[in-house]
């Protein structure tokens, strides 16, 4: 356990964190968004220029499970301030799926440097299997969710031998084919329900009905919290996972097939079977996130899982910062919640937000956390 | 399938493979030079046949005495100035200083800044998110061959894009800029030794490759008769397989790769049994296919990897 | 005489029309330290290249303690024991000093998905063996470097680069050691103070081999037991250093010849 | 820089003035509000923002009118014709109690996905322009309603008219959105029951630019009459790339392609003798027609009211006054609304059936005659002084 005075600027620090969150969520008029937008962003430059960030770095890595607890803690507390609220909590289980999506994307570019134009494809199959499984056999829900990642990688290693083959541009070309394909393929497949999509019968796992609303204690809360429990299992699962892959022989084989094929490969490192592993793990796991983000909406269909959303797994993990775990979650935050609170602003949306993206891409290229060298021991302190 | 409807499937099949290869050249410029590609360049397509539609309504055309077709020469050149401009800035100030960045950085800001120039237009165009009729400037001549339809401007429009790609082909191959291009290519480091002013060759790159791509939009909107905001998406991703397809850095491959996409989409349409909307399904099938046959393209140039 | 470790015959290497090998026969005892020498382009680097798989041999055959390695993939030959370093140093900035020494270290790592993601414990305790094992052979070559094993190798001196590579190719207990210039891109004194400590380690275990590339002749003459001159893809001779340097042919190769009156 | 100590308070004091300066005054009047939801961004971006600002005239208009008992609040949100998109707004506008009633959806995928949303939450929605059948008639959701009538009932009367003007064979092009989808079967339905024939159907994508393959084939077929189900970006470049290619045969749309956009996209030459039919009457031959357009020619909107104008009008008009009758709130008005018959709206007489879909659609064939869209039986058209395109 860290010592007292970091204790007590973790706890603070994250207290601030989750307090700026809930206000960011819980604004709805345009000039109290514009206010804490701004805010946020001038602490932020503040914390940049007084150097302090580097010193809040440092604190985060010298006790990261302590961290990790309060990062925990502090999502639970948004819950339960939050638990009336369909819309928030709705919106705070998107951020957790699209997290635990990119997360896979991030095994696949952050790691083994396979790059995946067809994100939100894997994404739609994974969702389309729990569809198909829940609408016409009676397996439980839960169950769904490994089965749609299966069936992501399974359809994934279909574009393995191409992507194997190609490199650089021309693998980014193979994946993004396999993205406009994807789409045309849902919308005229008519047993795919065409381009009305499916619709879900709500989750049921462990006897619970996903669609009532439930009372905790004693207090009535929206059915989203169910919803939201099973997603931020999910992603302390993908998180756990993904953390444990980086900090793994597999990950430095991974690191060393992205940065020098040739040199790996003249250290035995078989280059050809770590792709396959890092891309057919990716696709699992963003096929699981696909499963439960189709049961939560409990209606999918084709304009959900396009190129261009493939783009917005690709933006977030670039904005977080290629690697970085937090930074992939901190982005997903940023990128969900901002054009949500810009609905305002309405008809100029796509502008602001892609103008945005570029912005951050041309001055911060590196990411919002970018990723650190890794350190095998849990503590971080070796 | 008579003789007169395979005639007409070739010459719709050459319009189309006309309009991918202006796109792919683009792409294959840019890819030569800097090791880049630049999403954004469907869009410029879109922002070519938008400037052309422009400078025709404010009448900059209106050359007295000239017929009106030879006022539409006026129109293209003030397309393909707007969009050569606007191509330089997007190099000095989106491409140069992402050089050092990783690829992904560079391509992804450029797909922003294709989805800026597409709402930019569909938002302060006046009434841009409508599709806009494009002005009918070439003559309405048309003969008819039996059941075959050749129309004087479909054919006008074909031979000035081989006019145009071969006139690129000239400046790349025969001339002193082509050649200062080839030799940044080749090795950007080596060129500026040799006194080749490497930021120039870029901005002279790019101003030709949104050229041929203002000439692309322009002729869409001649051949279709209607543009609308969200034509340089799509023209984007196909005219990027087409030039990878031939083999990314190389010109004629380019061509080559824009010719086989629109063959491969003419044909998924009429050979196809169930409906054609698979024809997109089939186009990209065979990409990945071939993709997976030539790793490099087809005319792909064959680089050893230095160890 | 020791056993013959490693031997080549007739190894040719041609890209399209230019021959950067050409029928090259080389023999390698074990425990020999062999100077590959030869003006720039000989096919030095190529013949490394050809042997460890990265490019496939167009004639010949490769035999490597008793078994043929001939075109064999880069991941087969290293597992047969040949490690190497680069002309340019390859190695992973991005990654910490003992990330880019463990890379060396595959073969004895357990790549076991359970073993990896399930056993942590396990794990944490061979990552640490594997730690003391990197230090200890850091020490040898460069003691400052233990204190930032954890640090990124992007902020590394031309020569501690040089180091840590060598290290990564011992770590994996190699018998045939191929070195590519190491002294490229160092001062004088450095170049030696890396060849002293290279002897230190040979010492220590007999039986390993190494193959050298270099230009600067007064190493090759301190550290090596056997040479072999290369000129335009072949073999001009093979010797000691000191049968070498004398042969007329490899005078002419490296200076040129004095021109007779006649021939003016 | 500053010393380590110093720091952290500086950062914490700066956040907290920063929290207090944002907390912004509530508005002192009791207000009810009403929700609008609709393709604000995207290709369907000119149509949602005409039925915005109609449905934000009904709200001024009654809030400038003394009588009523509340001020009403619209808000308007933009599912962008996405149904993730539409699910999170829907979720949105139903979570939130204040707001009673909503005129939601011209895409039907959207308002497909929606509609649970809406009886979840026991939220009334009446839908302004989707025409997919199942969206009412696919649950007995008693919040669900919709004013304009569906695809079924569209291409009944389509393809009764088409038979009466003796037409035998049809070529069906539609994209491959369910809007789309529904239109080709309807027709298809209809039209072969009356004994015509349908040589050819070809699905094309939403984003698809060149049609020339597919027309050249149509071409082969000769069919009488060519009918586009799809909307107005599509029935644009559909209609001049077949004039290239010479393709003279009678081109028959949907409510889809009925908008000022297509005449402008295509040119008043090409687009006449285009036939489309649409629910309801046009603006003009409505009674309340010219006060619409002129109050909303008054409040100076960006945007053209286009073809679904009228439908969110009455759409939001009927909520206000249900909430006027019932009381703000959502179960009163949903009784309210079910209990309408022969309600006078801007589009005509409204009658709900038990499934809440309007009885008693109006449906009005509309062809172009020199650039405008006219009612068939006022145009030349009917009168014989012009004739549509028989092909021998």
């Amino acid at each position: 356990m860290p010592n007292s005075r970091d204790f007590l600027r973790c706890s603070a620090l994250a207290a601030l964190l989750f307090t700026y969150i809930g206000f960011l969520l819980g604004a709805e008029e345009e000039l109290s968004i514009a206010a804490y937008l701004l805010c946020g962003a001038g602490v932020v430059i503040a914390l940049v220029l007084f150097d302090v960030f580097s010193a809040i770095e440092r604190l985060v890595q010298a006790n990261e499970t302590f961290w990790q607890v309060l990062m925990l803690a502090g999502t639970l507390a948004l819950i339960a301030v939050f638990h009336q609220d369909h819309y928030t909590l709705f919106l705070i289980g998107t951020i957790f799926i699209y997290s635990v999506a990119v997360l896979g994307i991030n095994v696949q570019l952050g790691y083994a440097g396979v790059i995946n134009f067809s994100g939100a494809s894997f994404f739609g199959i994974g969702g389309y299997t729990a569809a198909v499984f829940l609408q016409n056999t009676s397996i439980p829900g839960s169950l769904t969710l490994p089965l749609g990642g299966l069936f992501a990688a399974v359809i994934g290693s279909l574009l393995l031998l191409p992507v194997l083959r190609t490199s650089g541009h021309y693998s980014a070309l193979v994946t993004m084919a396999f993205a406009l394909l994807m789409k045309v393929f849902l919308e005229v497949s008519e047993w795919l329900g065409g381009p009305q999509g499916l619709s879900l019968p709500p989750l049921e796992f462990m006897g619970i009905n996903f669609a009532e609303d439930i009372v905790i204690m004693g207090k009535e809360c929206s059915f989203y919290v169910k919803y939201d429990m099973v997603c931020l299992a999910l992603l302390v699962l993908a998180f756990v996972f993904v953390r444990r892959v980086e900090r793994s022989w597999m990950g430095l084989a991974m690191d060393a097939v992205r940065i020098d094929e040739t040199a790996a490969a003249c250290f035995g490192v078989n280059v050809t079977r770590w792709k396959i592993t890092a891309f057919t793990m990716g696709n699992f796991v963003i096929g699981m996130a696909g499963a439960l983000y189709a049961m939560m909406l409990s209606y999918i269909n084709p304009s959900n899982f396009t190129f261009s959303d493939s783009l917005l797994f690709l933006s977030i993990l670039l904005l977080g910062g290629i690697g970085s775990i937090w930074g992939v979650i901190a982005a997903t935050a940023f990128m969900v919640v901002i054009p949500e609170k810009f609905q305002v602003v309405q008809e100029y949306r796509y502008l602001i937000y892609s103008a945005m993206v570029l912005a951050m891409i041309l001055f911060r290229p590196s990411g919002l956390l970018p990723r650190k060298p890794r350190s095998y021991a849990m503590g971080g302190r070796s | 399938m008579d003789i007169s409807l395979l005639l007409q499937f070739f010459i719709n099949g050459c319009m189309l493979g006309m309009m991918y290869a202006l796109v792919a050249v683009g792409f294959t410029l840019f890819f030569g030079v800097l090791d880049v590609i630049v999403f954004s360049h469907g869009d410029s397509v879109m922002v070519g046949a938008f400037a052309g539609l422009t400078f025709y309504l404010l009448g900059v055309y209106a050359v007295p005495g000239l017929p009106v077709w030879a006022s539409a020469f006026f129109v293209f050149l003030a397309g393909m100035a707007f969009v050569a401009g606007a191509g330089m800035l997007i190099s000095r100030f989106v491409i140069m200083p992402l050089r050092a960045a990783p690829a992904l950085n560079t391509l992804l800001a450029t797909m922003m800044l294709g989805t800026v120039m597409r709402e930019a237009v569909r938002l302060f165009f006046p009434d841009g998110s409508n599709p806009k009729p494009f002005p009918r400037l070439l003559p309405d001549w048309s003969w008819k061959f039996g059941d075959v339809l050749l129309r004087f401007d479909n054919l006008a429009l074909f031979v000035a894009g081989c006019l145009l790609i071969v006139g690129v082909a000239m400046l790349i191959n025969h001339t002193r800029l082509g050649m200062a291009i080839r030799a940044v290519a080749q090795d950007a480091e080596a060129a500026q030794i040799m006194g080749v002013n490497f930021p120039l060759i870029v901005l002279a790159t790019f101003a030709i490759g949104s050229a041929v791509a203002a000439f692309a939009g322009l002729m869409n909107g001649l051949y279709y008769n209607e543009i609308n905001f969200n034509l340089g998406l799509l023209l984007g991703a196909i005219g990027f397989s087409s030039a990878v397809i031939g083999g990314l850095g190389n010109v004629y491959g380019a061509i080559l790769g824009g010719f086989v996409f629109a063959f491969l989409q003419v044909v998924g349409t009429v050979a196809m049994p169930f409906s054609s909307a698979y024809k997109d399904v089939f186009a990209f099938g065979v990409v990945i296919v071939l993709m997976a046959i030539f790793p490099t393209g087809i005319l792909s140039e064959r680089q050893s990897q230095r160890v | 005489m020791n056993k013959v470790l490693f031997s080549c015959e007739g190894l040719t290497m041609k890209f399209g029309g230019l021959t950067a090998l050409n029928r090259l026969d080389l023999g390698i005892d074990e425990g020999d330290i062999l100077g590959l020498v030869g003006p720039n382009g000989s096919g030095k680097t190529t013949f490394f290249n050809v042997v460890t798989g990265i490019y496939r041999p167009t004639e010949g055959r490769v035999f490597f303690d008793g078994k043929d390695i001939t075109g064999a993939s880069s991941q087969t030959v290293f597992e047969a024991g040949i490690a190497r370093t680069f002309q340019r140093s390859r190695l992973c900035l991005e990654l910490s000093i003992f990330d880019n020494i463990m890379i060396g270290n595959f073969k004895r790592h357990d790549l076991g998905f359970v073993s990896n993601i399930f056993r942590r414990k396990t794990f944490q305790k061979t990552c640490e063996e594997e730690v003391e094992k990197a230090i200890e052979l850091i020490r040898l070559l460069n003691p400052e470097l233990v204190g930032s094993i954890h640090k990124p190798v992007a902020d590394l001196s031309m020569i501690d680069r040089r180091r840590i590579e060598i290290c990564r190719a011992l770590i994996g207990k190699p018998k045939l050691l191929f070195l590519d210039e190491p002294s490229a891109g160092m001062t004088h004194d450095e170049t030696n103070q890396l060849m002293d400590e290279i002897l230190a380690m040979k010492s220590d275990e007999r039986q390993l081999t190494i193959v050298l590339i270099e230009h600067e002749m007064g190493i090759i003459g301190k550290v090596t037991t056997r040479c072999a001159v290369l000129n335009f893809g072949e073999k001009l001779c093979d010797g000691t250093y000191q049968s070498i340097v004398e042969n007329p042919l490899v005078q002419e190769a490296y200076l040129g010849r004095e021109v007779t009156e006649d021939e003016v | 820089m500053m010393k380590k100590s110093v720091r952290w308070p500086v950062f914490g004091g700066a956040f907290c003035l920063a929290l207090a300066l944002s907390a912004v005054p509530v508005l002192a009047k009791d207000t009810v509000k009403v929700g609008y939801i609709g393709p604000l961004t995207g290709g369907n971006s000119a149509i949602g923002l005409g039925a915005r600002n109609s449905a934000d005239l009904a709200v001024r208009l009654q809030n400038a009118d003394p009588k009523s008992k509340y001020q009403y609040e619209l808000v308007a949100l933009d599912d962008e014709c996405k149904a993730n998109i539409g699910v999170q707004v829907a979720t949105k506008m139903a979570a939130d109690a204040k707001i009673l009633g909503a005129a939601t959806h011209y895409c039907s995928a959207v308002a497909l996905g929606t509609v649970d949303i809406y009886h979840r939450f026991k939220m009334p929605a009446i839908v302004w322009g989707a025409v997919e059948p199942k969206i009412t008639y696919g649950n007995d959701y008693p919040e669900i309603f919709r004013t304009i009538g569906t695809q079924e009932y569209q291409n009944k009367v389509a393809a009764a008219f088409m038979r009466s003007q003796g037409y035998k064979k049809f070529a069906i092009i539609h994209d491959t959105t369910d809007y789309g989808k529904a239109h080709k079967e309807f027709f298809t339905q209809f039209i072969t029951a009356g004994g015509a024939e349908v040589v050819g159907i070809f699905g094309v994508t939403a984003e698809q630019q060149d049609f020339t393959t597919e027309l050249t084939k149509i071409k082969a077929l000769n069919p009488e009459v060519l009918y586009f189900g799809g909307l107005t970006p599509l029935g644009v470049r559909i209609r001049s790339q077949m004039d290239k290619l010479g393709l003279k045969v009678q081109f028959e749309g949907t409510s889809g392609i009925k908008s000022d956009a297509y005449i402008s996209g295509v040119g008043p030459a090409l687009a006449e003798g285009t036939l489309s039919f649409l629910d309801g009457a046009p603006v003009e031959k409505l009674e309340g027609g010219k006060a619409f357009t002129q109050a909303y020619a008054q409040q100076g909107y960006a945007q053209p009211p286009e073809a679904m104008g009228i439908f969110a009008f009455a759409s939001m008009k009927q909520i206000i006054d249900a909430i006027e009758k019932a009381g703000p709130s959502r179960k009163a008005i949903v009784k309210a609304l079910q209990g309408l018959k022969e309600d006078d709206t801007l589009i005509g007489k409204v009658t709900y059936d038990k499934h809440g879909q309007n009885a008693i659609p109006l449906m009005t064939k509309y062809v172009v005659q020199d650039g405008k869209w006219t009612v068939w039986e006022d145009s030349e058209y009917a009168s014989g002084k012009r004739s549509l395109i028989k092909v021998k």
